[in-house]
């Protein structure tokens, strides 16, 4: 039944008299999500595309029991649009604006950790469960209703694979932009968690970019912890060696974050990687078959006999 | 956004942290005369953006006025790794006991500020903890609580036993949070703080790096941006919006998205061609930064032909082909255009583009596969 | 610790709060100077550390220089309450749309600085508590999370509806809040906020009291210390590390802790008898506290005994004895004094104490009708 | 067997080496209790009257399992000690230090809520169990074993009380100071339930002052919760007006703050307060009687037989 949103999904829209915020709001209704409030200081008591408008989120909350919060207001104001969502109950909050302060996400982000709250982004591009709900910006005509679960860093990027995948007849449980800021409060390893654990999902797309670890750790989850099957795709192979943060970063992540290191981990751990997006559906089919190869052999050795196949 | 060594020293001993007494020139009689005032022995340290100065012969000891005099020479307008070295700080030099690595870093897993420290400071800390990560000593801060004194008392334990030292480690560390989390920082580094024979703590060198998310609320530290450390046409791009990265290649890529923008440029390489740059426009769209973006990829005379692929989310297609269109018409390129709009707003984006025929590709490959055809038959 | 009214104000302008143009005067010239700066009807209002001073005739409306320089005429000088008014504050008259009462003050119960807003402000807001306490709208701010704008905002709504009203409101309780943690206050309180025909929210009074725990942390806060508006006995108390409160009775009391004070006066006054004073010597005894204890004391001609009740803990009686020993050397006291010593160290005390005789009782009710009886003896 | 602090306490003295924390860390290893370790950052290896010293509190603990801190450092480091002791596992802590700033103490508070320490003070006296264990400063000779608890807002008053008690013949089972600060770890009302708990505990002294309404509270709570007798002292009948905290202390507390509302409420819950320190083990004898005599009778109507009875 997808993960995070779906048919129950009951979406609150924070900034929905902004520019993008209504504009999203009202192609968020077109595809068939529930947008039941949108909330604007001041702008209390109007309405958006027929979505009444409240002044605070606890009102929105109380008067139409929205259950998933998406923000599209300014940066400076984004992390104070978290904890009013967060403190007026809602459990599922995706955070569409770029540009919120590290700092600010930092604080955030533990302070939600404790509250059962699904915090997607920020500067992400929201996600979307075919035909079910979609809460954010994805444009919803490259969509189609299936059984692939996409997760990815980058926004325009994961369009980019949606297409190649509808276009080569696969089609997604859900896509979901995780958002490309150093601190985001869900990650890979979330998303490919709820993933296995989505009976509606097959199998899962993951895109990556250069920087961080998060890829590497993700593999390494891939391969300990997943039965379902994995394929990959890394931008920024052709990079310039671009910022670096220092001695520091490297010294965190014990990682140099290059594409190459990332495309090694994933190929180490089993999961194939991409050249371009359009050999996204290929790659996934073969994974597929080849699951569906072992399923019908021992059902232990599931993992390392996936590993080989993929070496021959 | 980076700032210098003598900015971030600033920063330093604003809230009180030691640091050996300099100042910055832009000239060689400045240095002299800063070095005269400090009359003893200094260090004349090139101020540019990038790492390994030392090595590049951009740090200097000058035992006297006439050596710091040669070296201010030698090192102001020097080029290291391609930045020119516009400034110089001149500060004392103080003799060294032992050197040690103290740092604060934005951490992606923890989520939290992390604290590093070493007793094997120094250049080589990169090697240290590649090789012996276990004398570098961690410490998650969480961003709610905030670092206390006892933790920082705690980690300069690691390195310290004299409790005169400890304490002033302590002070130090206490402080550097302070800097890091007040401005912003995604990375404050001393590299190295020093002890002196007389048993003082100095940090000699500050490496502070800003959260560019950060910089709406942080007025002065905006101020410290050196825009003549920094390429001219990346300025420019980032006035008008845009990021932008100047590269080596011949085919100007116009893309929404860091993400895509990496992705279109790795496929121009795979298919045989070469990005001139990395360019995203980012989320929101509005015709004047396409225009703009537009002017800085032809002022470029590498470029042999243009890429524009755009995948409209919060980005909408039809602001971007307003955009071309403009660009067109002021613009006069003379060299080719390919371009491929796809998502939100996708059929008016091609109603506007109708008024000027652009050769166009449905995907990502074919749009790729044809900049590079057409800039190759550009360059004959 | 209490910080007058143009203190305040001046706290709150630093941080960018709306406050009507204004200064301090403490003689009718300079009242008449800032008045003729102002050059509009102005307040003049006494600055004292006590409520109800406009009841008291200290705050007065001045149409033109010639009303302000009677009433600062008339208010400096004055006694309100027992308190000498040695300063007025002459600041613009506002035109008054309506009254807001705001205030964040620490809370025992909840442990959180708690936010109060109400529409019904002015002087009635006590009234207003204990009448109608749903008109007043509270807060409790959780102090490791901090005051969050929305929350300044929500409150904003439960008093105003124009959102330019509510904007400039939540900016108002926002840095209202980082007042009042940032300064170690107890309470910070604007009553009345008001709005002017043009709809601007204006702080026409502000009232900051300072947690005495702090202000070893808050120096500038401390230089606002105004001593000509306390007590000189009860400042020279402070500065020897006493509290000290002087009342009319003529039996000097030195105890060790608040607690302690408090019920040995209640029994003074139990057993017939009259307190001269409040003295608690405090926790860390030293012997020089206890001489300047005695000093102090004695100095009142009010008193007709020292009745001396200490009850060691932390405090040690040996500490104590050896001060009242060099009290009586030094200060050769003509009235009796009478002690009690128990608890830490007492054995030792009883050795010190033998160099000079003093009446001692063994318990607390002893020693105050001791005191009591040896007070009526010395009046006769 | 005595609340918070008994034989199990293994005690670590924060400040050991400073003036006052030497030396009641001696007077504590006299009185017996079992002061395992001192804290003072730079006198690591030393010992203090055969104590050994760390230069930390996680040193400490690892050393020495100690499960209780006691602390005597000056205001400006007082908090940081006690997060220092709570990080390092330690439950039960009492901070003695007299001047901690209350937005200090307002961020410990809600630092441990949820961590499951007990904390009492600041500013306070400390507690002893007769006998047991003593942790603080209150003096070892005045107490005697016995089963009354005392809970004191006030310091010296509070060995007053305890010396009154002892002189009447009745000992205690524990005595604690929970100190007289705005902010205070542990109330009247914590001390209250645990005496209420304790086998060992038959009747509780509750001394008080004027201010703010934790009195009020208090006696509310033994109104409507408690079995055991409770008898009062409160401090401050005489004294004057004193320092006013605005309105806003009177609107927020909702109470006078005087000595005589807090007897009213007091002896409306059928507390007995009394004049002077040495009324009170007549009074608790009394209420003892009064106690006993009603078990023989009917046990619902408890609480309402002693308030007539003192009505007589």
């Amino acid at each position: 039944m997808a993960i995070f949103i779906n048919k129950k999904t009951k979406l609150l829209v924070q900034g929905i008299t902004g520019r993008d915020g209504s504009f999203h709001a009202k192609e968020m209704k077109k595809y068939g999500t529930n947008v039941v409030a949108g909330v604007t200081p001041g702008k209390g008591g109007t309405k958006v595309a027929g979505i009444p408008v409240f002044n605070n989120v606890a009102d929105a909350v109380a008067k139409t029991k929205a259950n998933t919060s998406v923000i599209y207001v300014p940066p400076a104001f984004a992390s104070d649009s978290i904890y009013e969502a967060v403190d007026a109950g809602i459990k599922t909050v995706i955070c569409i604006t770029e540009g919120v302060p590290a700092n600010d996400m930092m604080k955030i982000y533990h302070y939600i950790k404790h509250r059962g709250v699904r915090l997607i982004g920020p500067n992400c591009p929201g996600l979307i469960s075919p035909e079910l709900s979609k809460v954010g910006i994805i444009p919803g005509n490259i969509c189609k209703r299936g059984n692939i679960g996409v997760v990815s860093r980058s926004g325009t990027l994961t369009y980019e694979v949606i297409f190649a995948l509808t276009s080569g007849g696969m089609g997604q449980s859900t896509c979901i932009g995780i958002g490309g800021d150093q601190i985001i409060g869900t990650n890979f390893i979330d998303v490919l968690t709820a993933f296995e654990n989505d009976r509606s999902t097959k199998g899962v797309v993951m895109i990556g970019e250069i920087g961080g670890s998060d890829e590497e750790d993700a593999a390494m989850f891939v391969k300990k912890k997943m039965t379902k099957p994995v394929v990959g795709f890394i931008a920024g192979r052709t990079a310039p060696p671009g910022k670096r943060m220092g001695h520091a970063g490297a010294i965190i992540s014990g990682s140099s974050g290059t594409a190459a290191d990332k495309v090694k981990a994933l190929n180490k751990a089993g999961i194939p990687v991409a050249t371009s997006p359009l050999e996204l559906p290929a790659l996934m089919t073969e994974k597929l078959k080849e699951m569906k190869a072992k399923k019908g052999t021992v059902k232990k050795t599931k993992t390392k006999r996936s590993t080989k196949a993929k070496k021959k | 956004m980076k700032i210098h060594e003598y900015q971030a020293k600033e920063l330093f001993q604003a809230v009180g942290m030691p640091v050996p007494p300099g100042k910055v020139a832009t000239t060689v009689q400045e240095a002299v005369a800063i070095a005269d005032e400090i009359n003893r022995p200094v260090m004349v340290k090139a101020q540019v953006h990038v790492g390994g100065r030392g090595k590049a012969g951009g740090v200097k000891y000058a035992e006297n006025l006439e050596a710091a005099k040669i070296w201010a020479q030698r090192i102001l307008g020097m080029d290291i790794k391609g930045l020119p070295v516009n400034k110089v700080l001149i500060t004392e030099a103080v003799e060294i006991t032992s050197e040690t690595y103290l740092g604060i870093i934005l951490d992606r897993v923890t989520k939290c500020p992390v604290i590093m420290i070493s007793a094997a400071g120094g250049i080589d800390i990169e090697e240290v903890a590649d090789k012996t990560p276990e004398k570098i000593h961690k410490l998650a801060v969480n961003p709610r609580v905030g670092l206390r004194p006892f933790e920082a008392r705690n980690l300069a334990y690691k390195v310290f036993r004299d409790i005169k030292l400890v304490r002033q480690v302590t002070d130090i560390i206490l402080k550097l949070y302070d800097v890091f989390w007040n401005v912003d920082a995604s990375l404050v580094e001393i590299n190295p703080l020093i002890t002196t024979p007389i048993n003082q703590v100095i940090a000699i060198d500050g490496k502070v790096n800003i959260d560019d998310n950060g910089l709406f609320r942080q007025p002065e530290i905006e101020q410290m941006r050196d825009l003549s450390a920094e390429d001219p046409s990346e300025i420019e791009a980032k006035k008008a919006g845009l990021t932008f990265i100047k590269l080596d290649g011949n085919i100007g890529c116009i893309v929404n998205g860091a993400g895509l923008a990496m992705a279109t440029m790795d496929l121009v390489k795979h298919y045989g061609g070469d990005p001139a740059n990395f360019l995203d426009i980012g989320g929101s769209s509005n015709p004047e930064k396409v225009l703009n973006a537009m002017r800085i990829i032809l002022g470029d005379p590498n470029v042999k032909a243009v890429l524009i692929n755009i995948f409209g989310g919060i980005t909408r297609c039809d602001d971007v082909a307003s955009g071309i269109v403009a660009a067109v018409k002021e613009l006069n390129p003379e060299i080719p255009i390919v371009t491929r709009l796809t998502g939100t707003n996708e059929a008016k984006a091609r109603k506007i583009m109708k008024e000027i025929s652009l050769p166009t590709a449905p995907t990502l490959d074919e749009v790729v596969k044809k900049a590079i055809k057409l800039a190759g038959l550009n360059e004959e």
